[in-house]
């Protein structure tokens, strides 16, 4: 079978097994959903019109491909708070999350590349020291803990930024990005971190490769060498890495969402926990978990554009 | 789990190269405070973390308060120490329950290959699938929060990044020759895989342990920040620098202090694990 | 002199993914006489180290016989062929990778006693030291360290008192000199030869160093692309090389005397084909000087041309 | 030779290369000095950790910089000296006047680089070429180290290629801005023996229609023997013996250059012939003592030959660092 043949087919199994899990952990952890969902003080009519509600008295797999079905057809049902469709209010407040995860990642790879190829220059040297230094201190920094203490220092110590609230587009470019602007440094200054250390571990492996010694050798200048010869065949761990680290991003997006106050599909998620809607909370995990697969599924697919090596032979890691 | 898998490949990555002996004894002796003080939290007269005084609320830190109270006018200094108790279980166990789990999944994986390999790597493609936080607050929300169950889920959460670690490290020492000079003489599987590639695992496993030590310790304290890991009146870092936030303009100590423990704390656990990890293992292992 | 050991009709394939397969070992029929050393030469994807593990059963072979004293070891499973293993052992040709670089020295060529059930310490330690002592190592020196601290050298000399502890009638040496440095090769050939002579060995010595192997061995065979060309005595192989392959390695060795003129090897140019995908017929045929329509549709099959001698030639150069 | 004496093209005096290791320092190369004619070929041959790729990857600049390696010593390429050029006036020597091959042709040449780019690279920057010319110079070059089908194979990446085809690639590349020295750091020793013998022609060809000088560093006495003029031999980081090939081989003057020798195993010796094999093993650099490196596992051996270290002794067109040298006469070579 051709290797994106195969890829296609290892998608499709994956995200059924994730939506699977999705549903089971929702739906057969210990406990009546039922009760789980109306609390303690229901009475018993209220729990059985919910099970029913919820199909409860059928199997679950015969249930889970029922929820599939629809799922597949665009509805993830409704909220059982508000009546909402969650695909509703998951597309509602996807912009923020995407905005927020975007930023981040601009701002992570805007310092990353370049201080890890700064780094590499001299490793040893005083930049790279520092860098070093500077990364395994944020690195050390939990993102709401990073929140909180740059919501101390630019708002309420100097009150440069807002510290919550979000202002949408419409309402102005520089209002949006100033709303933005914390959220997205809390994740992207400790995000650069993994970027950067990986990134330069990498470039020193390659830079001691004979092919660099060749580059040298021809005596190409030292920029060129690392620019054009070292970081191509350095960054593939990197394009991984900011793969598998979307992961954490959407985990960061779900606090920092909260810290300030953002209508994203984390808090989106919280709430739904909070209030005990299932349905909000079993659709937002499945749209996430989904999104994150995808995502990664395209990451591997840009590895095998820059690296054409993959396209010959493909090894797992 | 991605996010820290990531992590973990990051710090494994790199590491400064000269260290001073001397440099290790700041972190370490850090660590061995906040280790001692929290196994003798209950003999060291610290007042009730959980004691309420309203009257003494938001007290700056003084001689009678060390570190302050906090917004109940709950003494901050023994809620740190009781904090660092549930973030030390928390933080030692569920890696230890994620290591033998996957330990053993990425250790068979590794050595038989084939269809072991492929269920194995199907299974950790599939918990990787999921934001590592998104899945543990799912799971916490639904078994209830409990110290027990917050562990539960986050050791969970390390199986598939010690699976990997297991798994790449076995394959490495697998294809050695000396495996095979193993089989020459009849040694089982068993045995090939306690004595001849199992000591070769166990100082990476040991370096990443630690390093899993400080990740989990930070995803605790992110589940009790969002009010979703440990219930609230027992002490944890996470719930404390939640409930700091929202004085943060009249006392903003209540939030930096636990801060910068656990800051500190989780720096200082990077740094020896990083060290160790030079010192057994030069090989890079992780990824 | 009897047959030790009789490998028949050997085929060794893997798959390396998109349904595509090495055939590392196409069809091998060889035989290894007792007490003496069959030299094994070729290049790299000639298939003869495939060979040499699949004899071990490490792992068995695809199809094919190996018989081993008068038993098909292809036939044997689990405990019967591991109660079989310390009779074949095997050395390497990278003595650090070898040995377990988290155990002592004495560990290492203890463990082999301790799998086969000897579990008398006293006894253990007695015939670990008898075998230090044979391949040259001192013991008190030696006992407690670990493989790092010792030269490539020395540890291929733990390898081989490892092999040589358990008294086996057969070892494969897969290359046990060509990751030495040059000023140590001649002593650990010397002490194969000793060991030979000493435990009354018979060897498979396979390398791709001509000059090594017939300074070693007894008879040579010649593989390329995982079929056998040509197996003959060493000294008339050498002499009179009877197959275009043999005769081309022959002509293509670097001798270290300036006044020996450089052969001619008379390859057609090209590199060698990929197992992969091996030539029809004859394998060497894209590369022979005189490959005719006849090696393309027919394999040739080993044939004998003297009294100790087989070629897999429709050609040959001698006989 | 035509015997007078002109300027070498190169000419290496006392280099040094010193790495500081966590068992203290190490010298690597120590205090080696030679000369290469025009046009000449130079094997330098010795054992792992001789220091023989050191000595000559630090003569073009590609030992130091960023490894805490020391380096020291002259360097006149065509009377110039190399270590007092600027940087940029280094790389323009370096990238015109002087072409290297590695050892292992998988890693010396970029895994994501097109092979007609990383052929015409040198080209544009230091001949000026745009990147049409250079790459139209790339395919005559592929045509040229005997690569059929040149003008698909330059679009193509080196994994597509066998070791061979990308070891003719690696001396395509040398070979572009057509340098006066060609440096071949083992270029067969990942290669197989058919294979090698096409690589070592197709080098001594090139060599010979361009009038290059080369420098052959291999571990392999007999490559050595076959392909060039003369032969440095180095054991722990020295120069134990220079001389024309022939009397490298046929009279040894240096005990240790005797011993490899006689070590070898020959197709002309019956089978079982015992090898007489060298005792002991190379030194440790990190621990020199004060005498002969090769003492230790020397035949000839004195007193003083460990409490003094023999320097390299020129005469009749050869040198040699021995206090026992063989085939002379006690007294022998004023």
């Amino acid at each position: 079978m051709p290797w994106l043949a195969r890829q296609l087919v290892r998608l499709v199994v994956v995200l059924f097994c994730v939506t699977l899990l999705t549903y089971m952990i929702v739906n057969i952890l210990p406990g009546d959903v039922a009760i789980v969902i109306l609390g303690n003080l229901a009475t018993p009519e209220d729990i059985a019109g919910l099970r029913a509600d919820l199909g409860l008295d059928r199997p679950m797999l015969v249930r889970y491909f029922d929820w599939l079905g629809s799922a597949l057809s665009g509805d993830l049902g409704r909220s059982y708070r508000n009546g909402e469709p969650v695909v509703q209010a998951i597309v509602d407040r996807l912009p923020v999350s995407l905005q927020l995860m975007v930023m981040a990642q601009v701002i992570a790879l805007g310092i990353a590349i370049p201080v890890a190829l700064l780094a590499a220059r001299r490793p040893g040297g005083l930049f790279d020291r520092i860098s070093a230094s500077a990364a395994f201190g944020f690195l050390a920094m939990p993102n709401f803990m990073l929140g909180i203490v740059l919501i101390y220092l630019f708002s309420v110590s100097f009150d440069l930024l807002p510290a919550t609230g979000f202002t949408p587009v419409s309402e102005g470019l520089w209002d949006n990005l100033e709303s933005m602007i914390l959220p997205s440094l809390t994740l992207g200054l400790i995000e650069w971190t993994v970027l950067m250390r990986v990134l330069r571990s990498d470039l020193l492996t390659t830079l001691k490769e004979d092919f660099i010694l060749l580059a040298r050798a021809k005596g190409l200048p030292p920029w060129r060498v690392l620019l054009q010869h070292a970081l191509r065949p350095s960054s593939f761990t990197l394009i991984t890495i900011l793969g598998l680290n979307i992961g954490g991003l959407i985990g960061g997006a779900v606090i920092v969402e909260q810290i300030f106050a953002l209508p994203g599909v984390g808090r989106l998620l919280l709430g739904g926990i909070f209030n005990r809607d299932l349905i909000l909370v079993q659709g937002t995990v499945a749209f996430i978990a989904v999104g994150f697969v995808v995502i990664n599924f395209l990451v591997d697919m840009l590895y095998a554009v820059l690296d054409p090596r993959v396209r010959h032979v493909r090894f797992r890691s | 789990m991605s996010a820290s898998a990531a992590k973990v490949a990051a710090i494994a990555a790199t590491g400064p190269r000269r260290r001073w002996r001397w440099a290790l004894a700041l972190p370490l002796g850090w660590l061995l405070l906040v280790v001692f003080l929290a196994i003798t939290a209950d003999w060291i007269g610290l007042p009730d973390p959980s004691a309420q005084e309203l009257i003494l609320r938001r007290k700056p830190p003084s001689a009678e308060f060390l570190l302050g109270t906090d917004n109940l006018g709950r003494d901050m200094l023994s809620r740190v120490i009781y904090g660092a108790r549930t973030s030390l279980i928390v933080g030692i166990c569920a890696p230890i329950l994620g290591f033998l789990v996957g330990g053993a999944i990425g250790m068979s994986a590794g050595y038989f290959r084939g269809k072991v390999d492929t269920l194995a790597v199907g299974f950790i493609d599939i918990l990787l699938a999921f934001p590592s936080l998104v899945l543990a607050l799912t799971f916490t929300a639904y078994l209830g929060q409990s110290l027990f169950n917050v562990t539960l889920a986050l050791g969970i959460l390390s199986i598939p990044a010690a699976a990997r670690v297991a798994r790449a490290n076995t394959l490495a020492w697998a294809n050695r020759d000396f495996v095979l000079a193993a089989r020459t003489i009849g040694a089982s599987d068993w045995r090939i895989l306690t004595r001849e590639i199992l000591p070769n695992l166990l100082p990476p496993m040991f370096a990443f342990w630690l390093v899993a030590i400080s990740v989990i310790i930070v995803a605790e304290g992110a589940l009790s920040f969002l009010g979703l890991g440990i219930p609230a009146p027992q002490p944890s870092w996470g719930g404390m620098i939640a409930d700091g936030r929202e004085a943060l303009d009249v006392a903003p100590y209540t939030a930096l202090i636990p801060a910068a423990v656990m800051f500190a704390t989780v720096l200082s656990l990077n740094f020896v694990g990083d060290i160790v990890r030079n010192m057994v293992d030069p090989r890079r292992s992780a990824l | 002199m009897s047959d030790l050991l009789a490998i028949q009709n050997l085929v060794v394939e893997y798959p390396v993914g998109g349904g595509r397969h090495v055939h590392a070992v196409s069809d091998v029929t060889l035989a290894v006489k007792r007490g003496e050393t069959l030299g094994l030469v070729g290049e790299s994807g000639s298939g003869k180290s495939s060979l040499a593990r699949a004899l071990l059963q490490l792992p068995p072979p695809k199809a094919g016989a190996v018989v081993f004293d008068g038993q098909d070891l292809t036939q044997m499973r689990g405990q019967a062929l591991r109660a079989m293993r310390p009779r074949l052992q095997m050395i390497f040709q990278d003595p650090i990778a070898s040995l377990n670089p988290r155990r002592k020295v004495a560990e290492i060529i203890a463990e082999p006693l301790i799998v086969s059930g000897v579990s008398d310490t006293a006894e253990r330690t007695r015939r670990v030291r008898a075998v230090m002592e044979a391949v040259g190592l001192d013991p008190d020196l030696v006992w407690n360290r670990r493989p790092h601290e010792f030269s490539g050298g020395q540890c291929q000399r733990i390898a081989i008192a490892r092999a040589l502890v358990l008294e086996p009638a057969l070892i494969v040496c897969d290359e046990p000199v060509s990751a030495l440095d040059v000023s140590i090769r001649a002593q650990i050939v010397n002490l194969l030869e000793d060991m030979k002579a000493r435990f009354g060995l018979t060897l498979l010595f396979i390398a791709h160093d001509l000059a090594v192997v017939k300074s070693v061995s007894d008879r040579v065979a010649v593989m390329y692309l995982g079929r056998l060309c040509e197996v003959a005595d060493s000294d008339s192989l050498f002499a009179t090389p009877a197959h275009p392959y043999t005769a081309a390695l022959m002509a293509a060795i670097p001798v270290p005397d300036p006044d020996v003129p450089l052969g001619d090897t008379k390859l057609k140019p090209g590199d060698p084909p990929s197992p992969l995908d091996p030539p029809s017929g004859c394998r060497f045929r894209t590369r022979c000087p005189h490959a005719q329509p006849r090696c393309a549709s027919e394999v040739p099959p080993l044939r004998r041309i003297g009294p100790a001698r087989e070629v897999a030639c429709h050609f040959p150069l001698v006989g | 030779m035509s015997g007078q004496p002109n300027t070498p093209l190169l000419s290496v005096r006392n280099a040094e290369v010193s790495f500081s290791t966590a068992r203290g320092p190490l010298r690597a190369v120590d205090g080696v000095s030679f000369d290469l004619q025009e046009g000449r070929t130079l094997g330098i041959v010795g054992e792992s950790g001789s220091g023989k790729s050191v000595l000559v990857r630090s003569l073009i600049g590609l030992v130091g910089a960023g490894s805490g390696a020391g380096v020291a010593g002259q360097v006149l390429f065509e009377g110039r000296d190399l270590r007092s050029l600027s940087p940029r006036e280094f790389r323009q020597v370096l990238g015109t006047e002087i072409g290297i091959v590695f050892q292992d042709p998988m890693t010396s040449l970029n895994p994501v680089m097109k092979i007609g780019r990383q052929i015409g690279e040198g080209l544009r920057l230091h001949r000026g070429l745009d990147s049409k010319a250079a790459a139209r110079r790339a395919v005559e070059l592929l045509n040229e180290v005997g690569i059929p089908e040149p003008e698909r194979r330059a679009g193509q990446y080196p994994h597509e290629m066998s070791g061979g085809m990308r070891q003719r690639v690696a001396i395509a590349i040398a070979i572009a801005c057509a340098p006066k020295l060609l440096i071949a750091d083992e270029p067969t020793t990942a290669l197989d023996v058919t294979v090698q013998r096409q690589i070592l022609d197709l080098l001594q060809g090139e060599q010979r229609q361009r009038g290059m000088a080369m420098i052959l560093i291999t571990h392999d006495l007999g490559v050595a023997a076959g392909r060039s003029d003369d032969i440095m031999v180095m054991y722990a980081g020295r120069a134990v013996e220079t001389a024309a090939t022939r009397d490298i081989f046929r009279s040894p003057r240096m005990p240790y250059t005797e011993a490899l020798l006689r070590s070898l195993p020959r197709l002309t010796d019956p089978t079982h012939t015992r090898l007489s094999a060298i005792p002991g093993r190379p030194p440790d650099l990190a621990r020199r003592s004060g005498g002969c490196a090769f003492g230790p596992r020397c035949l000839y051996r004195t007193e003083r030959c460990d409490a003094e270290q023999p320097r390299l002794t020129r005469g009749g067109g050869r040198g040699y660092a021995c206090f026992h040298p063989r085939g002379v006469a006690p007294g022998g070579v004023a």
